[in-house]
């Protein structure tokens, strides 16, 4: 019972993600064809003259979406700080009672 | 040098923890004095940032940061394209909530953390939780939040695992871990497509841009379970009571914070990117349907439980019900004339619980950490009488009990009577099954009241908890006093710029 | 004083007075009570069931279970599923999440 | 046309890995599927025109996550049953 | 001279070899073998990547190859290393 | 005209001998004997592959010299071709040990000096 | 003496790379040839000091600085000829086995007696690229290799390694 | 996993380090231009050590050394990012571009062979990224090879 | 029908995170879980990498291009973003596991259900 309501609900939500994969951008484009290229188009003009940088991505990465970067970076500080907090030596510190 | 300090303060309440949190282990290395001094100097400078922050957004109105710009307001459309802050009423709202809990946490830590080894990774989890939650309450571009919603979660996962040596504490955090990169991965299916629709990812450019087809439909169904889920909502709240209550007891209510933060970022959404292009009616159903089964279930499984952290755990469940219920009230209203005439009334009264909560429930929480730390158990069929020795303890919890049961004339009841007002005028039952949840809130508050500190003294401690714990609930239960005795001041100066923030002026 | 009403209805300013008032006055009514009453044996001591209360006065306290054991034993039928509905396996969390997920598609689908 | 022919055949192998990935009981030739997934999923981010994509998934999903899944593997058990 | 049609048949093969390998990953009885199809598999994906940089000229999707080329050995080796501390039946 | 052919050739003779080396990964019996078909065929197919882009972009740059990037790529090609020729031997050497190390013993195998080797398991 | 000799070693190699890799890409020192940019070069010689301080005990590990003779890099050039040749060979063998499907393998212990890891190493390495020959095994001691062969012959040593030999120990040992 | 591998292994892996190492460097330092970039070359940086840790079984305990560089370099890199904000601009604001310092070269428009000196500061970005992240992929390795070795603790 | 065709890419990432989701609700094993989650990034990495792409359009560097047709690069600098947290997430999880199995426990999710109610 329980497996075929899980499965339902998996089937149900690859239908809708095939429902929107098939109807994204709607009848102007799909795959490989996007829409509505506004942001991206200033992106490709613009990042030689603001930043002096070849590579668009990069660009992106650390100017225009460099708070990213950094939310990035972040998170991989973060990640290292749990793994060394989490396999650390485990010393047990006793609490309460009458001390 | 033109250095606007005022108008760089979001990009401070962001930088100043992270920047903390940085150099942390650096200055592990010099000595262990310095780290915690920078531990509470980083909390200070934060608190500080937000006051600076909030004072701006309150005395001369809000604005936008732009990061990476020339100017940090914007002036072009171009600038939309950038990564930016948006720093109005409620921003300050939620980051004035979060400070206000990271304040009294991590005053509290000093001393209940005392004796585990690696503290420094403890400072920089805290340090980066917290720059996690300001990051997602305040912008207002769509991957960046994707990308504060994984800082908070990694970091609030390492502080659930802190104590690694209780299993229990490592098997809630792999569990609440599991469930948020989850909850992640189709948080950015949802950017993913309506990136790829629209080709913008900034609020206010994909809120003009957004037309209501099937795409929109998927995507918000998307972010209203993910965030629903990480603000801990019924059915998806299972995650939440394990990690409440095997978490170390000082950051509880700065992880309870997390999931209040994940509310804030949902608020935001629906009412900036959704409200103009779908039937709200249908969504504040939702909203509401699912306030409802928190609030119940919530406390119904709070009946049953015997650990204290555990049970006030369900009772944080079941009051993100009330905010849920109250939000849903006020979008479903938000295309008739009924919101002028109740439904802002109930979203002030869902913004006015939501910071009430985050501060209460801190109280709840420490206070349960400080009978833990006292005695060293948590389970309330072993404790009793604390009360003789434990004076303050007692008196900070019943102050925080009777304010999260909605007790007059507790700062709880103030924002809790604004939302049965409004509810009542949307549907009695609402407001019926609010107030009989509120009735067993306080039952259960009295349940854990009696055991754990009335009766004869079982001889379990031997005295109060250090001094600097009770000042850093001292601090907490001054705000929720202050809260208490001046509602109206606090409504009109907080939480309606915070409802004009949202863009939803009646 | 309409500024301090939080929507006209409540001021914790006006609470507190008010409550101060009948504290005072239910003190005035204790201060005309009978001077001469006196404590019997009995009066002050816990009533267990007609039971004698144990000697070691730790034995009085009541658990926590115990506190509201009729109402939950009462609603045993309703929260007795719900109990068993939190596993604690990861699996469940997901299961539950996805549920959700999939309900609210079809919901926000069918009634938008 | 041959570019959306080399792209279909690279979708085939993704999805052929993933299957095998869920398939095997044996959790090293999980992960070395897993492994094999990444490649392919970089192959087609190279036929997508993302190069630096590609690089930080050859280096990040190929490498180093296979590597640390097999220390995971390592520590615990290689059966997938319930043990 | 355009031999881009040629370049891009010549990987559009060698992805289809991939595709057998593929078999061998799900055939294969021991894991060795498996890592012997991963190997394969590796060899391959660089190949191809070669061939394509060339097919598009552009310089730059042959440091992909490069990076390719050094990270499938640290996959190799981490896997071979754990094989050879296991007994198998 | 006769370069062209020439790299036909090479294209062709990669095509081949990677293909043979798929072959024999499903036509030989055990671990070993896949794995020479596997590397030295694969490695010998994608060598060639590299000669061809190597040639093909250094007439390229033989042909208009100012443009330097296509000998940018011959010479990252190279780079490519030498990693390969370090790491695959010694992955497939690394990964034979491993087999024989576990247990599995050469099919139909005549001679076998390794498993005398004493401490061996 | 000989940390200066491993930190050389270590930046004359890490130099190469670097110069190899962004050999004729950019802007060239002199207009129109293949140079790096003087901003190339300094950037690339502080790497290579930078690499030279940190890889240098990793390289040199084996204490072996035979090869910062430049002759012994012009052999190893040379002898990528008879690998190839052996190479091309190996594989025809290679595809007669792959279809035809007929093998006698077997795994047998030749004694090269090399002194240096890099040349055992070269010699592995060599093997497992030609005729029907798989490094399996290297015993630590003594450097003996063990070898899985397709077609298992007479005087393994001999015929397996015979025709490297030579070069392995002109430029290894 | 704490036995060294065959000497073949040994050997190559002592040739391919350093290589890997120039090679990680050439892509952060070139990210402005070519595919690459801080958390590519990081990642391939990291991979070096990935080799060490198979190869040798033990590596020398660098952990508070790397745990430091990890700091310094996050440190740099958000110092970076204030820096255009105490500079006049706003945080993240791209100060040094085409204003002739270091990497503060311009570039003409349009499709170029690409120049080392450009960038402002994106490349200086990109080595404190890759400073930060290539510590942060060893550390990681660092602990879990370690952890998957011990035996069961008792809690 | 062409659409479906066209929208093929789209589709296998569907088909990604089904199974990513069928592996994490239908087996037991804690690291075999965390594959079906590494599964479900890749689906969504594909995803934004398919959003940017345009027909016979180059890489989005200027640096010896082909020409100035270019593919969006938005979603390149996303997707990076999204691997590495996708590394990060993974390697805190492994650990975690680890350490449940150091606790003398195991992997199966069932067993590790000490807090529960």
């Amino acid at each position: 019972m329980r497996k075929l309501v899980a499965f339902l609900a998996i089937m149900i939500i690859f239908a809708f993600l095939v429902i929107t994969a098939v109807e994204l951008r709607g009848d102007d484009g799909g795959f490989g064809e996007p829409v509505n290229t506004e942001m991206d188009e200033y992106f490709l003009e613009n990042s030689q003259s603001h930043n002096q940088v070849n590579n668009i991505v990069t660009a992106i990465l650390f100017d225009y979406r460099g708070l990213d970067t950094l939310g990035e970076a972040t998170v991989l500080f973060a990640a290292v700080s749990g793994v060394l907090t989490v396999l650390r030596k485990m010393k047990p510190v006793k609490r309460g009672g009458k001390r | 040098m033109s250095m606007d300090l005022v108008s760089a303060s979001p990009a401070f309440v962001l930088g100043i923890p992270l920047l903390f949190a940085f150099l942390t282990p650096l200055a592990n290395r010099v000595s262990k004095d310095l780290r915690d001094a920078m531990f509470v100097i980083g909390l200070l400078l934060t608190a500080l940032f937000v006051g600076i922050m909030a004072y701006e957004v309150y005395t001369s109105g809000s604005w936008i940061y732009v990061f990476g710009s020339e100017e940090s307001r914007p002036t072009q459309t171009a600038s939309y394209f950038r990564i930016m802050f948006a720093a109005d009423g409620f921003s300050a709202l939620a980051s004035i909530t979060m400070v206000i809990t990271a304040l009294g946490a991590g005053l509290y830590s000093f001393a209940y953390m005392e004796g585990n080894t690696g503290m420094e990774k403890f400072y920089t989890l805290f340090f980066l939780t917290l720059a996690g939650v300001m990051g997602m309450v305040l912008t207002a571009d769509l991957f960046n939040l994707f990308v504060w919603f994984e800082v908070t979660s990694i970091a609030s996962c390492g502080l659930v695992a802190f104590q690694n040596y209780k299993v229990k504490s490592v098997e809630a955090a792999l569990k609440y871990m599991f469930i948020s990169v989850l909850g992640g991965l189709f948080f950015l299916v949802s950017i993913g497509l309506l990136y790829g629709e629209y080709g913008v990812l900034n609020f206010f450019l994909l809120a003009d841009a957004l037309t209501g087809g099937m795409i929109d439909k998927v995507a918000l169904s998307i972010i209203i379970v993910v965030f629903a889920m990480k603000a801990s909502s019924v059915p998806m709240h299972m995650w939440a009571p394990d990690v409440y209550a095997e978490s170390p007891g000082s950051v509880t209510p700065f992880i309870a914070i997390t999931s209040l933060g994940s509310l804030f970022v949902l608020t935001r959404i629906i009412f900036t990117l959704f409200r103009y292009s779908f039937g709200v009616a249908a969504v504040g159903h939702l909203l509401i349907i699912l306030g409802l089964l928190s609030m119940f279930v919530g406390i119904s499984m709070a009946l049953k439980q015997s650990d204290v952290k555990r049970l006030i755990a369900y009772l944080s469940v079941s009051q993100i019900g009330y905010m849920l219920m109250a939000i849903g009230v006020a979008f479903a209203t938000l295309d008739s004339a009924d919101y002028s005439s109740f439904g802002a009334m109930a979203l002030e009264g869902g913004l006015f619980h939501m910071i009430n909560d985050g501060v209460y429930k801190a109280l709840l929480f420490l206070s349960a950490a400080s009978v833990v730390y006292a005695t060293g158990i948590g389970d309330l069929n072993k404790l009793g009488g604390l009360a003789h020795k434990m004076p303050y303890t007692t008196m900070f919890f019943l102050l925080g009990g009777l304010s999260i049961a909605g007790v007059p004339p507790l700062s709880g009841f103030s924002s809790k009577l604004l939302i049965y007002q409004s509810v009542y005028l949307y549907h009695p039952i609402l407001a019926i099954i609010a107030l009989v949840v509120s009735i067993i809130t306080f039952a259960l508050i009295g349940k854990i009241f009696y055991s754990a500190f009335l009766g004869p003294d079982q001889g379990l401690t031997r005295g109060e908890v250090p001094r600097s714990m009770l000042v850093a609930m001292g601090i907490l239960t001054v705000v929720v006093i202050l809260f208490s005795l001046f509602p109206n001041y606090v409504v009109a100066e907080i939480v309606v710029p915070a409802v004009e923030g949202l863009g939803v002026v009646a | 004083m309409i500024d301090i009403l939080l929507k006209d209805m409540w001021s914790p300013i006006v609470f507190i007075i008010v409550s101060l008032l009948t504290a005072l006055v239910a003190y005035m009514f204790y201060r005309i009570g009978d001077e001469g009453y006196k404590r019997t044996r009995h009066k002050g001591e816990p009533f267990i069931s007609g039971n004698m209360p144990p000697k070691d006065p730790r034995m009085i306290h009541v658990g926590g279970d115990n506190v509201f054991w009729g109402f939950t034993h009462a609603l045993r039928k309703y929260l007795d599923p719900l109990v068993k509905a939190h596993t604690g396996i990861i699996n469940d969390y997901v299961y539950w999440m996805v549920i959700t997920m999939a309900l609210v598609l079809i919901y926000v689908y069918l009634l938008i | 046309m041959i570019y959306f022919v080399l792209q279909i055949l690279v979708l085939v192998g993704l999805v052929m890995t993933s299957l095998a990935v869920i398939l095997f009981k044996d959790l090293i030739s999980a992960a070395i599927s897993l492994g094999a997934s990444s490649l392919i999923l970089s192959l087609q981010f190279y036929l997508l025109r993302a190069p630096d994509v590609a690089i930080a998934e050859a280096a990040v999903g190929a490498a180093l996550t296979t590597a640390i899944f097999i220390f995971a593997i390592k520590a615990s058990q290689r059966e997938e049953g319930y043990r | 001279m355009n031999l881009s049609f040629e370049f891009y048949l010549v990987a559009v093969v060698f992805v289809f070899y991939i595709l057998i390998s593929v078999l061998r990953l799900f055939l294969g009885p021991t894991a060795p073998d498996r890592a012997v199809a991963l190997d394969t598999i590796n060899t391959l994906v660089v190949a191809s990547m070669v061939g394509l940089g060339a097919a598009t000229w552009e310089t730059l999707f042959i440091d992909i190859a490069i990076v390719y080329a050094i990270l499938s050995f640290v996959t190799t080796l981490y896997i071979a290393k754990y094989l050879e501390g296991v007994k198998e039946g | 005209m006769i370069f062209t052919a020439f790299l036909y050739g090479l294209l062709v003779v990669s095509v081949l001998f990677n293909g043979l080396g798929v072959i024999g990964l499903h036509r030989f019996p055990d671990v070993y004997t896949r794995l020479h078909a596997a590397t030295k065929c694969t490695t010998f197919g994608t060598i060639f592959m590299t000669f061809a882009v190597m040639a093909y972009s250094g007439y390229m740059y033989y042909t208009n010299p100012d443009q330097t990037e296509y000998l940018n790529m011959s010479l990252h090609t190279l780079a490519a071709l030498v990693a390969i020729l370090i790491t695959n031997p010694t992955g497939a050497h690394a990964i034979a040990r491993a087999a024989h190390r576990v247990g599995i013993k050469p099919k139909f195998a005549s001679v076998d000096h390794l498993a005398k080797k004493e401490g061996y398991p | 003496m000989d940390e200066s000799k491993a930190f050389v070693s270590t930046f004359l190699l890490a130099l190469f790379v670097y110069l190899f890799l962004t050999l004729a890409a950019g802007r060239s020192m002199i207009e129109g040839s293949i140079l790096w940019s003087v901003e190339e070069l300094v950037l690339g010689i502080s790497i290579a000091l930078i690499v030279g301080a940190v890889g240098s005990s990793i390289l040199c590990r084996s204490g072996n600085y035979r090869m910062l003779n430049p002759l012994r890099w012009l052999i190893i050039l040379v002898y990528c000829v008879p690998l190839f040749v052996e190479m091309v060979k190996a594989n025809m063998d290679m595809a007669y086995r792959v279809i035809t499907g007929k093998i006698d393998p077997g795994i047998v212990r030749i004694s090269p007696k090399l002194k240096t890891d890099l040349g055992i190493t070269a010699l592995a390495n060599s093997i497992t690229l030609t005729p029907g020959t798989l490094t399996v095994d290297v015993d630590d001691e003594t450097g003996d290799l063990f070898i899985h062969w397709i077609n298992v012959g007479k005087n393994p040593t001999k015929t397996i390694a015979g025709n490297f030999l030579p070069w392995i120990r002109r430029f290894a040992e | 996993m704490n036995w060294e591998m065959s000497k073949i292994v040994r050997t190559v892996t002592d040739i391919m380090v350093v290589p890997i190492i120039v090679y990680g460097i050439y892509l952060i330092v070139h990210g402005h231009l070519t595919p690459g970039g801080g958390f590519q070359g990081g990642a391939v940086i990291a991979s070096s050590t990935a080799l060490l840790i198979i190869a040798y079984g033990s590596f020398r305990d660098h952990k508070a050394d790397l745990s430091s560089i990890e700091s310094i370099g996050l440190t740099l890199f958000i110092i970076l990012a204030l820096l255009g904000l105490f500079l006049g601009a706003t945080m993240f604001h791209n100060y040094s571009a085409g204003t002739g310092g270091l990497f503060g070269g311009t570039v003409p428009q349009g499709i170029n062979p690409g120049y080392i000196n450009t960038g402002g500061t994106v490349p200086l970005m990109n080595i404190m990224v890759g400073l930060e992240v290539a510590a942060a992929l060893s550390l990681i390795l660092l602990m879990m090879g370690k952890a998957s070795d011990s035996v069961e603790v008792e809690a | 029908m062409n659409q479906w065709v066209i929208a093929l890419p789209f589709i296998t990432v569907a088909l990604l995170i089904s199974l990513g989701l069928y592996t994490i609700l239908f087996k037991r094993n804690l690291i075999k879980m965390i594959m079906g989650l590494a599964i479900i990034q890749n689906g969504v990495n594909l995803f934004l990498v398919s959003l940017a792409y345009r027909e016979g359009y180059a890489a989005p560097i200027w640096t010896s291009a082909p020409g100035e047709d270019m593919v969006l690069p938005t979603s390149h600098a996303l997707t990076l973003t999204s691997i590495v947290i996708g590394l990060a997430t993974t390697a805190l999880m492994l650990s975690f596991v680890i350490m449940l199995k150091k606790h003398k426990g195991s992997v199966d999710s069932f067993k590790n259900r000490r807090c529960r109610e």
